[in-house]
């Protein structure tokens, strides 16, 4: 194939068309700073509170909680340091689970450096949370439980609601890193009892450099960012306008289409899924086969290496993740893989192919040929397939 | 990421495979980090490593520097293959990212391995070769906050 | 005129049509994540890398001592509160100013909320820092001294070698907001003894939502958003493609026309400057009247408020401040304005006019008409002119 | 960020001026919150208010609210302009941001004490009219962290 094949949707997506449409005309044309008092900036404050208003609507939201990043990092970032400032009175303690974003478990990190104590909840071979656990992990100094919503890996959906009702039941905050479920997946914050909720633009074919974070009226919330009045004095910096009526323009289109959309990715997906299983030998899916993002498919293949695996696909026009793309470099295999139970060599040759709904199955057909041809590739390269097959 | 050179050793890799009663076998690294590399020698009387091959299970960088190495020294005496460093290799590929040096170590090491399995075999001695480790975890572990 | 006047450059600026030329396609044709490893994404790494590039040039830093923001504000919080956290083994001592922007003035209200001392030096009544108190105010537990490089509201510029040469004499850091300065002023990080740099791109033509902190190798930094490897592993999150390549051709524009840009700069404000002062009875310049930014004019009018004079400039399609635009909605006088001793009546009574290249002579007369009419109107409404009339 | 009518009583403000030897003078607010507002009453033997007029140093919000409020108890009886409250200013001019309310508890202070002169030189009392305070501050604190 001559095209690109892009598979790594969940790396980043391109920006719709129409969304650039709707930024352009905030670069030049109305470029003014929403907090300026003239005419001419209010009609960027307005553009910002109307892409606030669609993307509350998106989330059953109040208006008055979204409060918009410089993306999902920041919000994640936001959301526990935060908390763990503004609730430390009440306690240390943060529960959240092995297989979070580095967004998520680095900033963990730091707060355990800064006095806290984090609990990591065990995942299921699935990747599902273990309930039982994670409520049998609160204490009476528990402030936080952070879940993420779908993982960016593994693709699979948490019981969100259930977590939800936990953490309210036992009085403690409840945040979900949605950067990869939003758009993709229904969500009501009220029905699912979240507290604060984490996303990011370019995840859903908005622009790069903005996010959001959701944050229930009644949280105590401390600022992250300091400085001007902006966002109701709770996060500082000159607002991004294009990126935000970007994100805005972009979550009205994917909630337009979420159900026709997903539908013909589920389709798709569980096309690619069933044919890898049916036709590569010592392979596994990775994640639940029905609890996963629409748009994610996720294989070990024994014996190899994931990286080989990528560039020869790159080599045929396809773009694909071993992992998440943030931990590219990192010679760790993936956090997530070892938590479903995998082990590390297997967790090394693991393949992430996330897809779009304009992807069709002749794309897919080619993708699967390829990947047969390559992982026999490498298997014919790998000392560990040699000492396999002797020792059969 | 990857030089030219790397890239066309990846794609066509030179010397993969294995050699049957090979006169050195040394493998080297291990899966926890995702690389392993094996070579096997065939190394005449006279001391002259008359063909050389090898398998990899790792990286990109990992298949090239394989091929580089088995490249340099195919032909060459046992003293000539170990003056074949890391560094040669990775010169002799124009270079490799930061963070994948390692590869061309393990390289390095994976030569010595099958010499020294070779040196066991026979029951001699080579000047300058010492027990590999079997196992080379070298991360680079930067200061995240 | 019917033409809007656009004179608040100090709040944002228009991005430049060449700008949103080079960052168009990075939004939908070349979209890739830069950590992926496939050859698509790397054209983006090659991107950031050659905007970094262009901007360790301008400011003669070195290409990894550029670390890509959210922005201004971002940077200054990261500045501040990282080298608290590294150094504070070292000391809980920051020194600052009274007139720094709110993004370092609230994050050091933050940090003294945190245990650190914060002393806030003086300026003398241009606006500049005093330079024997600053340097009295050291102590071996001071591990920072935050100047900034220019002010927004009245355009001081800060003798900044020198306070860079006490930093070094002392052996603390030495951190600036060069947010409103850079573009307009020459700036050396190694001439001037900089350890860190905060910026922002859309003050110089460039898009909202970046800036930049250039932090100078060998500081002990930390990271203030934790997550992923991006940045060198010191700031997370998946880079803002189109708003770093944006940032990186503004700074080039920006850099090839400073000479020429500035000049012309500076003939207009010198001309606007001395039409109000010689026009206007009861007025003064606010700051110093040749270290000043090329692009700044800030006039205190006596008896009139501030808010009131904006709106009707507006009614006459004049874009202008009343101090810094994050502000407003504040009740409060501009800090600024009562640090170089201005009463608070006449604080209130303050405008700041911040001109561009593009703007004509015949605008800025068309500006001190309408200032004229305005002032005089609102004086005949103004209470404190009737009181100040009837005691003459 | 003001609706229209604040926008029309701004830019053309009623009653704008003095009254030389009026019945009533009263001046609230400080300078320094930005906000001085003074109501001159020209008061008839029937009590009714015959004229009315302001100065104002303030914001556009101080500006209209004073306008609206001398048209407000203008012609109208003193005890009918006591009813003026800020609330009835607000809706006459389509509600205002809540950072400025208090520019239309000025106004009402501002009549208030216009009335409390008109008393202390007339040496009577206004039944329900105490004394007003000469300043009024009254802002608004978001927490910040
Ligand atoms: C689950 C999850 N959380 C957080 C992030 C971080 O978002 P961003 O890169 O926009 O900062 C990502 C993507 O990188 C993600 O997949
Ligand atoms: C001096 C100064 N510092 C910091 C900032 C904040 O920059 P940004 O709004 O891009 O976050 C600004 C502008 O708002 C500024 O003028």
């Amino acid at each position: 194939m001559e095209k690109k094949i892009y598979l790594d949707n969940a790396a980043t997506t391109q920006t719709r068309p129409e969304v650039v449409e709707a930024m352009l005309p905030y670069f030049n044309v109305m470029y003014g700073n929403p907090s300026s008092v003239y005419e001419f900036a209010t009609q960027n404050r307005k553009a910002v509170d109307d892409a606030r208003g669609i993307i509350a609507k998106a989330l059953g939201a109040q208006v008055n909680e979204i409060y918009f990043t410089g993306g999902g990092t920041e919000a994640d970032n936001w959301a526990l340091k935060a908390t763990a400032d503004a609730y430390e009175n009440k306690g240390k303690h943060i529960i959240t689970t092995k297989i979070e974003h580095h967004a998520v478990l680095h900033t963990c990190e730091y707060l355990k450096s800064k006095g806290f104590e984090i609990t990591y909840a065990d995942v299921d071979e699935y990747g599902i949370v273990k309930l039982d656990q994670l409520e049998k992990a609160i204490r009476p100094t528990t402030i936080l439980i952070s879940v993420m919503f779908a993982n960016n890996e593994i693709g699979t959906i948490q019981p969100i609601k259930e977590i939800g009702a936990i953490a309210k039941k036992h009085n403690v905050l409840f945040h979900t890193d949605a950067v990869q479920a939003f758009g993709q997946v229904d969500i009501d914050v009220n029905d699912l009892n979240i507290d604060m909720l984490s996303a990011s633009a370019h995840k859903l074919n908005g622009p790069k450099g903005v996010g959001l974070l959701y944050i229930r009226n009644g949280v105590k919330i401390r600022s992250f960012i300091h400085g001007g009045a902006q966002e109701r004095q709770r996060r500082a910096g000159t607002e991004n306008v294009p990126g935000i009526v970007g994100f805005g323009k972009a979550v009205e289109l994917a909630m337009a289409s979420m159900k026709e959309r997903t539908d013909k990715e589920i389709k798709l997906r569980d096309y690619l899924i069933k044919r890898v299983l049916a036709e590569v030998p010592y392979v596994r899916l990775n994640g639940d086969r029905h609890r996963r993002l629409p748009n994610n498919a996720n294989f070990s293949f024994q014996f190899i290496e994931g990286e080989s695996l990528l560039i020869m696909l790159d080599m045929n026009n396809i773009c694909a993740s071993s992992g998440s793309a943030c931990t590219s470099g990192s010679l760790d295999p993936s956090h997530v893989l070892l938590a479903i139970g995998l082990p590390h060599e297997i967790a090394h040759g693991s393949l992430r192919l996330t897809i779009n709904e304009n992807i069709t199955f002749e794309e897919i057909d080619y993708t699967v040929e390829k990947i047969k041809e390559i992982v026999d590739k490498l298997r014919k390269m790998s000392p560990l397939y040699e000492d396999f097959i002797r020792k059969r | 990421m990857y030089t030219a050179k790397v890239m066309e050793h990846f794609a066509n890799p030179r010397n993969m495979g294995e050699i049957e009663n090979a006169s050195g076998v040394g493998t080297v690294g291990n899966a926890k980090c995702g690389d392993i590399m094996r070579m096997y020698l065939d190394i005449d009387d006279e001391g002259i490593i008359r063909d050389v091959k090898f398998k990899t299970f790792g990286c990109g960088a990992a298949v090239a520097t394989s091929s580089m190495a088995t490249e340099l020294v195919k032909g060459k005496t046992i003293q000539e293959a170990l003056q074949v460093t890391n560094k040669a290799v990775m010169e002799a590929l124009d270079g490799l990212p930061p963070v994948k040096v390692h590869c061309s170590l393990l390289a390095e090491e994976a030569i010595h391995a099958a010499l020294w399995d070779y040196a066991q075999k026979r029951g001699i001695q080579i000047e300058g070769l010492s027990q590999p480790k079997s196992d080379i975890s070298e991360e680079e572990h930067v200061e995240q906050y």
